[in-house]
């Protein structure tokens, strides 16, 4: 059995948010910033989405059908970028690209989502930790 | 390493392989315009490349016989020529649920042009086709049907030539897609009474960027050229141009020789098996393989339930592992299955999934290879059902 | 055996073929789909290509470089996609009288359709293209000039860049047809300014069935995909579908895989040799062919008439023996040529012949081969002029 | 020098017609039946033309630029229908096809168009030695 190869990817930490998600609840189609992102390699879809209060990002939350990556790194990220304003969370989401694409870097600043880094040696399943990231990036290039 | 991805692509045995090395080796010249003898011998390898698949799908005649880069492309030159040629604002071309995007969005972008209706025929309980929903859904506006043969989804094969005679009967083309049945059990166009018939080489043992358009030569006849220049042409003035007759009017500019050829070897190799064999073989391996997985504790597959009506295409999901966890787990143990949507997003929907595990056999593969796939994806299912928290 | 139809098809070095076999035995898989570590391999290998032939002619985006089957499938994209979508009743198109089929019977049809007019650039004396025709033909009506980088008649190499400029300063666009360049010389797409440039692999060492489509990324990105199907697709509802990015959105269905590497091969061959070093090469065995090929007694020679200005192709006639008869003799002595019309019957008529003998060069050839040559074609003269009567 | 394979093909009556094609003239546009055919393959074309005189062919002439092989072809055939009726020509035509495709039988009735079976041996040039017969195959055809 070559399963513990897994471990570098199912860490524990990612398990467990895959399990039990934070902000993982239905959209209400009240808040004002939402979005629907399609992953077509492979057909999961993510739903996310927030308010916006004094610049800052409130209430974010994400729903949809995704393997336990998709979903550990929607976790994440919402975790992360909760109550953090425009320019914070696009620093953030450069960063995580940037370990996503497996180039070196202090990524301290990301946290928890640091653990991710592990599916660089998956590249097939990199749309998947990143799909989450993407639809936020397009939410905020929304000007309200 | 285990390799269950055949709907997507099959494995090349060795005669193939070397049939490409040998031409571009020893023949190695353009077809159908030399005068010397290796273009000769090239051509001849290219033509006899064609009698070979005539033979293999039993069509009436070698000029039915068109060679394409693949399904795709037979399918979408039938929408660009015999479509555009034939259906008009009203019409209603009919499709089913369960369909390969290949086989859908060449026919959306034909009736958007024209203003006419693309229909889908429903689906039963068990994934078969529904006949009385086709039978409703046909009337004398329709035109086309187009249908799957054989699923690459559901481990479906469909009832054609029922279909065909529907079909005929209120005045429209009948269109298989082969794309999943041609690799995997005889083929007689005539018998399944279709006009047209298509399939790709890389999916039964020959190489890629190869395929192929049958079309019942009076309807083919008719039909406008997809694309001009090169060999199809026989005289060309300033501003028109005449061109050859069939099959080689739609087949423009240098062809691909190798892959023609190469396809032709992939024939001989299943014809030496033998189709029924290849059908009865894959049809031992379903029935193995079926009632081990349905055992798995909180497995679904999806299509028929019982192994006799189920093809070598098996689509599943565990409760408890997304199916792309569940292929890169079975990928680290060198098992290679597909997860995903398998190109058929509007059967997702249907089936009210985002994707599905697919296994998909051939010739190749073995009850041992079954056995420890079982085995590992109990290990697997250990694995990420573990409390992490 | 002297193989000098070049312009026709190449022969394949050792380093294509096993690119080929590698794929075939080692990572195939279908590309862009399977989530497993052998699909993966092959997508790494096919985009690798792309990058290859990216570098090869100096593309500015990976994106911009498409496959396609060859320059004749490039041709036909250009005028069913961006020629369908921008060309309207009394607009015109321009093209030359050296033009291959592939790129004059694709602009009739489209011509005719939509009731624009096909116009011809003159050629001068030599073979030449008329800059000062070409010149006057553009007007604010012209909407698409395509015309050959290289001729594969004449031995011309047209200037492109000026043509370019032209072409622009009308408000069209310009396409070059590279399909008897881009394998013997070096190809800078950005300096040349033009909009699109088509070419084929098996022409430049690589396998049948795959070709380039290059194409501007701001007007590529404008145009709507050739073929629907497969993986250039994003989301497909029942009615509707979106697509992928550039370069996949058009690249439907299963691409020619093994066709795309080889090619990548064949880059990599030529690219080692250097392309500068292929031309100069080509060039000294035309300075030494073409003077003693004009010297036998009754020849005429089509195009330039010094070597100085004569690509590799060289086109010629003999009075008192027919190009067929001469390419039959040739061929019993191991020595192939073409002859015939070289699809380019426009050209025939314009230069007021029914065929010619073609010798084409490559990389490979030599100049015994060419004394051998001059040998052989005397004493088929003998042959053929002794009295039969 | 191996040039001798070529006599199979370029036999002495063959190179004889070749260099002093019979019935070799240009249209007069007035012939009652007239056809231009064309071998796609290399470009020759072929000019052939006849008048009908009491259902037999009279002033039959050819024209036009084509190799050896399709000029001794079109001379040995316009020599062998000429004053034929229909019926007879079209055996003839179907003899020279049966010859042509290589196929057994007894051709004398060809006379000296017999000796282009060695055509059958160059199968790259068979259309040469045929063009001629498909086109008074072809204005044969047409009733008037
Ligand atoms: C100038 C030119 N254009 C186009 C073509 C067509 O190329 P292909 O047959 O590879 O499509 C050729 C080769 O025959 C050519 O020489
Ligand atoms: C049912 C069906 N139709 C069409 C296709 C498309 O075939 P290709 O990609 O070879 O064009 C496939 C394979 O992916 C298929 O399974």
């Amino acid at each position: 059995m070559s399963l513990h190869n897994l471990d570098n990817l199912y860490r524990q930490t990612i398990m467990a948010y895959a399990q039990h998600p934070h902000n993982y609840k239905p959209m209400l189609e009240t808040e004002s910033y939402h979005i629907r992102k399609y992953n077509p390699n492979c057909g999961d879809i993510i739903d996310l989405a927030f308010n916006m209060n004094d610049d800052k990002v409130t209430n974010i939350h994400f729903y949809g059908d995704g393997c336990a990556i998709s979903k550990a790194s929607a976790s994440m990220m919402t975790d992360l970028v909760s109550g953090k304003n425009r320019s914070q969370i696009t620093q953030l989401v450069e960063q995580f690209s940037k370990m996503a694409r497996g180039e070196d870097g202090d990524f301290k600043s990301l946290g928890e989502a640091q653990i991710l880094s592990g599916v660089t040696k998956f590249p097939t399943r990199v749309k998947c930790a990143t799909l989450a990231w993407h639809a936020l990036d397009e939410l905020l290039a929304i000007e309200k | 390493m285990i390799y269950f991805d055949n709907a997507a692509t099959s494995q090349k045995p060795q005669s193939v392989i070397d049939s490409l090395v040998d031409y571009y080796q020893n023949d190695n010249a353009n077809v159908h315009r030399g005068i010397y003898e290796l273009s000769e011998r090239a051509t001849n390898a290219y033509e006899q490349a064609r009698d070979k698949v005539q033979n293999f799908i039993h069509a009436k005649k070698r000029e039915e016989v068109l060679f394409t880069r693949g399904t795709t492309e037979s399918l979408n030159w039938l929408a660009s020529t015999y479509g555009a040629e034939n259906i008009k604002q009203g019409d209603e071309i009919l499709i089913s649920y369960m369909e390969h995007h290949s086989n859908i969005v060449p026919w959306q972008q034909l009736a958007q042009r024209v203003g006419a209706n693309l229909k889908y025929i429903n689906l039963k309980a068990d994934g078969t086709l529904d006949l009385t929903d086709a039978e409703e859904k046909m009337s004398d506006k329709t035109k086309i049907v187009s249908v799957t043969h054989a699923s690459n989804v559901l481990g479906v094969v469909n009832p054609i030539k029922e279909l065909a005679q529907m079909a005929h009967e209120h005045g429209a083309i009948m269109i298989a897609d082969g794309a999943q049945s041609a690799p995997h059990m005889a083929i007689d166009v005539q018998d399944m009474d279709v006009d047209f018939f298509a399939f790709s080489g890389h999916k039964m043992l020959g190489p890629t960027g190869i395929g192929i358009l049958y079309g019942r030569y009076e309807v083919l006849n008719k039909m406008s050229p997809a694309q001009f220049g090169g060999e199809m042409i026989e005289l060309v003035d300033l501003q028109e141009a005449t061109f050859q007759p069939l099959p080689w009017r739609f087949e423009a500019g240098t062809p691909n020789i190798a892959g023609a050829i190469g396809l032709g070897a992939a024939v001989d190799y299943l014809t030496n098996i033998g189709m029924p064999e290849v059908e009865a073989y894959e049809q031992s391996l379903v029935s193995y393989a079926l009632p081990k997985i349905k055992k798995i504790p909180g497995v679904t597959v999806y299509g028929p339930q019982d192994s006799e009506h189920h093809s070598g295409v098996i689509a599943f999901n565990l409760d408890s592992v997304h199916a792309h966890d569940l292929a890169t787990a079975l990928d680290q143990e060198g098992i290679e299955v597909r997860a995903g949507h398998h190109c058929t997003q509007p059967l997702m929907r249907h089936l009210d999934i985002a994707a599905t595990v697919r296994v998909s056999l051939y010739i190749y593969n073995t009850r041992e290879e079954i056995d420890h796939f079982i085995d590992i994806i109990g290990k697997i299912k250990e694995y990420f059902n573990r409390e992490f928290a």
